[in-house]
């Protein structure tokens, strides 16, 4: 270590420059963390406007509505993620995670649930990184979504699943929502493994709550269409598939 | 002194807006109690009251509800532009007014009561309009009646109710999923509308398998009334 | 009313066509929220940047400190309030009220830091308002801070006036300490009466609590002052007055 | 299958940063025990005891410390750019370890141990660097030792100290009131210096009133060990 | 003195009313020991036990209850007045027993145990009545057993049990709207009701789809043991 | 039609206690609005205004409260030992008006007001007491204001008042703890008192130490006020 | 020196005490991570995959829970009569293993696995026990299971389930009523059992009424897994 | 029947340690009752009454613990190895005891009552200890009552008290940062240590500084009571 002066007056200056380089430092990142809030929000809110669009589905308008949604989610990436993107750069994204973990997450949902109605699939933490890539300058370290705001994204997108399943079934498209119940499951099935593990387990552990409700709620509705199924065909000796077939509205399109 | 006199023109003014409220509060539980009553009479519809001696009960105190919200606008129309100030204080109940008029609307005419025609309805003008969010949501509980009316009028033997309000749930619904909603109350409240929607196709679904609809009947949208 | 149609499709459709005003009335409305929003942090950042800048006052640097504060003062009107006034145009102010509520009690706060700083009294709403008119386009109705959001910047002003008093007395300035404790007593006094005539009066409560903890904090640092000076005067006979100028540490400066 | 090699991929990768946040924290248990080793000798300066002795035995455990940072270094670097992920599990830690240093520092120079010195004192590196909040809650915490010491070194017949702490306190307090803070934390602890500084004053103004400061002595900034 | 003599007053009248308090307290505890288990017994319909049978049972511990009560009765009447500075301590152990007191007497009879008839019945007096609020409370803990008792009866094959149960909830329901309640817990329990009521027309409903009511029966007030 | 008769009636006994209820809220709330202009009033003995000049302003709104007092008996006893029942409804105002007369009468006399002159005072009787644990917890919230009080009194120069109150509140202190209080919420404001005397017991040691007590005074038990 | 020697007792003591409990809790912690992974498997119940082939999957893990409840036999044992010291650590672990075995079991015979077999089943002695209100709080655990499987079970065309479970949550139901339950947390749970009976009972009305039960099998108390 | 058994079982084994522990209940609640008594014996001290008499009416009660303790033991001692099932219900009750015993004991002799010879005082034994966490809390809180003691003693004069104080929680304080304290609560307890420390050393610094102390006297570890 440099010697120490023996003079107060020097001392005191270079604490005194040693504070403003501090302050400058906090000025900076206070402000940095501002913008990245905004942006944050901005996600947000642009994501919540996807998941509205994709529950716009019904039986016979899915291909023009879904790509709608996909485009607005291109629009909310380029713009605001972007945004974002351009934010962080060349700070420790880990670091302001708080401050834009929220509007992450939500567009992990809106971009997952997009996927699912799309492909029938998840949408991968790979996939959904690699069309973030572009966004980055080439020479600085790319913003990439961290595992668990995937993860708390995808605990969301379970509440979204069964509004979207609750739908399907008044759509008559009973198999749609079997599908859902599946991968609902499966989803839920694979996080009860993951959520004692996650960095705050706590929060996860409510949102494992709400998605076992949600998971429910869709297994008591496919029950519910089961049942009255099943009595028509004792009823009828009809096909099973064709007795739900008149659960549709079909007749009022 | 100066200090002294800023704050007892606040308090004056507190107080004023307290009274204010006060006054707001009075006519928000008579609107409450106008619109229980009301209620207790449309739910005769439930135990198969025929329906145009019902209408007729509940429509005779509409002209009760339009003097009270002409006098909640004259009380919040004496503080300008504070219409929001006090909206909390008789939002719930115009929600369930909302509800109550927009049921009572359908069982005459098979058709939904809007925006522009609820105020009408109650005579409100662009001072005192009614809140977008607050129709929307006594629209949301006008949906959660449904199920149950359907369940007692089939019961009651009237199986071609269910077709219709699955019609116009179905239509209502398809409208809904047009608003981008925040994760808010309102969109707890139309979550549930999924749920009416669903109980009203099972029921639907009961009367079809059992070929008790009405086949001969013409597709025509008749209003519940007629039928 | 309107004749209701008979047919299906004209009523459904004339559905659709008020849900889709209802719709763009909603997502204007969203939008302009999350705008007031950001202005509304914009201005709280920035007030507090003011507040600590008065807290940089001393003994002797009194004139340069607030003439600056009072020049970010002006610079947080002229380019944050003036961009929410600018969003609010022609928007009902308490519908909106909740998303810039927090910047306006910010700047309430650290206005009135600021005058009570140069002049030693309370800045008035009136004063404060009559300073917002410019910023509005004359034809429309210009914003006004509320009573509402006044009082409630009114009792966190009473915190930094705790933390400038404990300053002051630090730097020997135990009459101005003696004001603060003074102006801030008749505050609290003033507002006891208010507090619960405000619209939402638990959210007052807990600042009076606070508010509380301040004056007493303020109230002991005094007592104890008084009681050191007491026993140095009973001890040498000095008179008050001298025996407080000791307590500066203006040898240091 | 794709699903669930996702899945295992996460939990693969989850309890990987379970076990480096198992490491770490092992690691910050000892930097716990060693700065509460630290700190009981520390705090027999309280109780006069010959200050540079103290300081020997203190000093004796910084190399543990820049150790165990090293290993902490290590660990974190396993798993690059990640610094902040894991920073909350060291990092009151930390802040007692700067409070320590700083206090052990300030008894041997009479001056502040700026944020860079703390680094090198402590070998970090611009990958495991020490965090500016950090290191400025860590001299939050050592100015709450000051009025402890001020009064017990004033007991001992010290009556030269609290000038000292005064003028070292004033300064930092002024540095301080440079950094604009949220409301948070680091603001709560700065609030807390005034209160350490006013306490201070007092007993500077006891010693001063009664006739015992040392007046003889020159006005230079002796270091503390010194006197 | 005066101070001294009246914390020795204090002292006594807080001790005497602690004493009171615990000898109610220790009768409350007996109450509700009783009527767990007249609750046990009772749960034996859902079971499709003869009701004839569980209600013989479930009345042999009536007797019990009276005493409990007039010991209850005893105790607060040692200080005059105070019926309603105790009142809290045996409130929820009635609300118990008067929901199974009416549910009894509806399996009985098929008719609702009015207010008057369960002082009678307790053998309560003017002194130490039954709160209306408790009796209201109760009954709606009442209506909360039939939706179940409901379900249960029908899959026993008792297909005339929801038309009658129905009858009954709806009047049951209508009496109480009536009210205006401002007691907030009894008003939600109040609003559990609108669930019961819905839940059993539901059930009402599954059956008279499936053409499984007895049809053949008179409309008579029949009451449900006779079934 | 017994059911019927039975919810008329019902309906008539709430109503008639709910209106009974509102009418004692809004003495209550009077109450309230009295005690906190007294309180306002009173907060002036900090900032060293002269007592016999606040204590004639507080007390000239004492016959407010008895007139409010006594309009409030009116109500309650139109409904003959139901005191407790609504007791809940001004407890928390009457704790506060204790709190207030209590202080003010120990600025006057330097003495204890006990419950038989508090309710003498206030013209209550034994109709309508003074419940002797909202006494209690009214003189625990008085103890509250003492620290405060004996702070702001020094730094006036007041250097006697210490002794005084300390005394006071140690006596006190002694008589609560005398009483087994099973309350839970008069034991945890008890529990309080504690650190009030602490307080105070510090600021009379700050004082003593200093040498700045009155020292010539005899221990006679003079009045707060004619020092 | 004897205060020296009995901190330094302490301090041995407290070391001994801490490194019992951390290894403990490791323990307890891999009977966690055990159980997560049987409930993940059980959990495929409700996907409708052959009943044996998960039971086989389920108890492939069985001896890893008997390892490590005989692990923490073996340190609990180090400190003989202090099992109820640590209860604590490892108690809401063995309820999810409570729950999960006799839920397994339940799915193999149709029958509660009661306290003493479960003791055998993972080798427990009298000197480590599994504690009684464990086991009933495991047991309310598994109860909350049953509504979710039996809707998934009719739902895949098994429409026996619903009786079955029924009897089987019946009988549980009445047996728990029998006891008298202090533990506020077991008492709770129990609390919720009652949910779980009525939407079982509810389930089975609506196979029932829809004549989808199995009308042709005898009543006999087959397995579950048998059908 | 194997499960009928069982619950069988469970009930009288549930009423059982249900019984045990509301026995274990009444005599903690004697315990408290007496350690109130003495507590409030002890508080003299603070308003300078002698000490010998103070000491002398405190101790009148030991024998009193040592019976309700040996009552304990009695009855927790029918459940050999359960000591720590029950702990928690004597456990607060205890560490007051400790206190009151430890503050009398440091009263007389000046020096700590040691752990075994708190049991020995208690007629404890190994059957039925002193829970060391128990005795470590009880200490804690002794520590509290010292900082009121002193100012109250250095206000009545006695100026010697500080310096005896301040070295005996010194040296108690250095003891305890030797423990590695895992259990929160104590922890948190021994954190407040630290400030009746701090509040110590102010006081003998307010002493010193005036000159008060005892200059002249020797410093022998004379017992407080001597002084
Ligand atoms: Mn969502
Ligand atoms: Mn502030």
């Amino acid at each position: 270590p440099r010697s120490i002066a023996t003079e107060s007056a020097p001392t005191s200056s270079s604490m005194k420059d040693s504070f403003s380089r501090y302050a400058e430092y906090l000025n900076q990142f206070n402000d940095k963390r501002e913008r990245v809030v905004k942006a944050s929000r901005d996600i947000t809110i642009n994501s919540k406007k996807v998941i509205f669009q994709v529950h716009r589905i019904s039986k016979n308008n899915k291909d023009e509505v879904l790509q709608k949604a996909e485009k607005d989610l291109s629009a909310v990436k380029d713009q605001y993620i972007a945004r974002l993107v351009n934010e962080l750069q060349g700070t420790d994204f880990w670091k302001l995670r708080r401050a834009y973990s929220p509007g992450v997450q939500e567009y992990v949902e809106a971009a997952t649930l997009c996927k699912f109605c799309t492909s029938g699939t998840l949408l991968n933490l790979e996939e959904i990184n690699s069309l973030l890539l572009p966004l980055s300058d080439p020479s600085l370290e790319p913003l990439q979504i961290n595992i668990l705001d995937y993860i708390l994204g995808l605990a969301d997108l379970t509440g979204e699943l069964m509004r979207l399943a609750i739908g399907r079934i008044s759509d008559g498209e009973i198999e749609y929502a079997e599908k859902i119940c599946r991968f609902v499951r499966e989803i839920y099935r694979e996080l009860t493994l993951l959520a004692p593990k996650m960095d705050e387990s706590w929060d996860m552990k409510s949102k494992m709550d709400v998605m076992l409700q949600s998971v429910m709620k869709i297994e008591n509705a496919c029950f519910s269409v089961h049942v009255r199924g099943s009595e028509y065909t004792s009823l009828s000796g009809m096909e099973e598939d064709t007795s739900y077939a008149l659960l549709g509205v079909s007749e009022f399109d | 002194a100066a200090v002294e006199k800023q704050f007892d023109k606040f308090r004056f003014s507190l107080e004023e807006s307290g009274n204010l409220r006060d006054r707001i509060k009075a006519v928000a539980t008579e609107i409450d109690s106008t619109t229980r009553i009301m209620h207790s009479i449309l739910l005769l519809v439930h135990q198969s009251r025929p329906i145009p001696e019902v209408l007729e009960k509940v429509n005779s105190h509409v002209d009760k509800l339009k003097q009270l919200f002409s006098k909640l606008a004259e009380i919040v129309g004496e503080s300008p532009g504070q219409y929001y100030r006090y909206h909390g204080d008789w939002r719930s109940e115009t929600q369930q007014v909302v509800s109550l008029l927009a049921f009572t609307h359908w069982l005459e005419t098979g058709s939904l009561l809007i925006h522009t025609e609820m105020e009408q309805k109650l005579e409100l003008n662009s001072e005192f309009c009614l809140d977008v969010e607050d129709y929307l949501t006594g629209i949301c509980f006008m949906s959660n009646e449904l199920p149950r009316y359907v369940v007692n009028q089939v019961t009651a033997g009237d199986y071609d109710c269910p077709r219709k309000v699955l019609k116009f749930l179905t239509d209502l619904h398809a409208s809904f999923r047009m608003l981008n909603l925040r994760n808010d109350f309102l969109r707890k409240k139309f979550d549930g509308m999924k749920y009416d929607l669903r109980k009203v196709e099972e029921v639907y679904y009961d009367v079809k398998i059992r070929g008790l609809g009405s086949k001969g009947v013409a597709e025509g949208d008749q209003s519940v009334q007629e039928s």
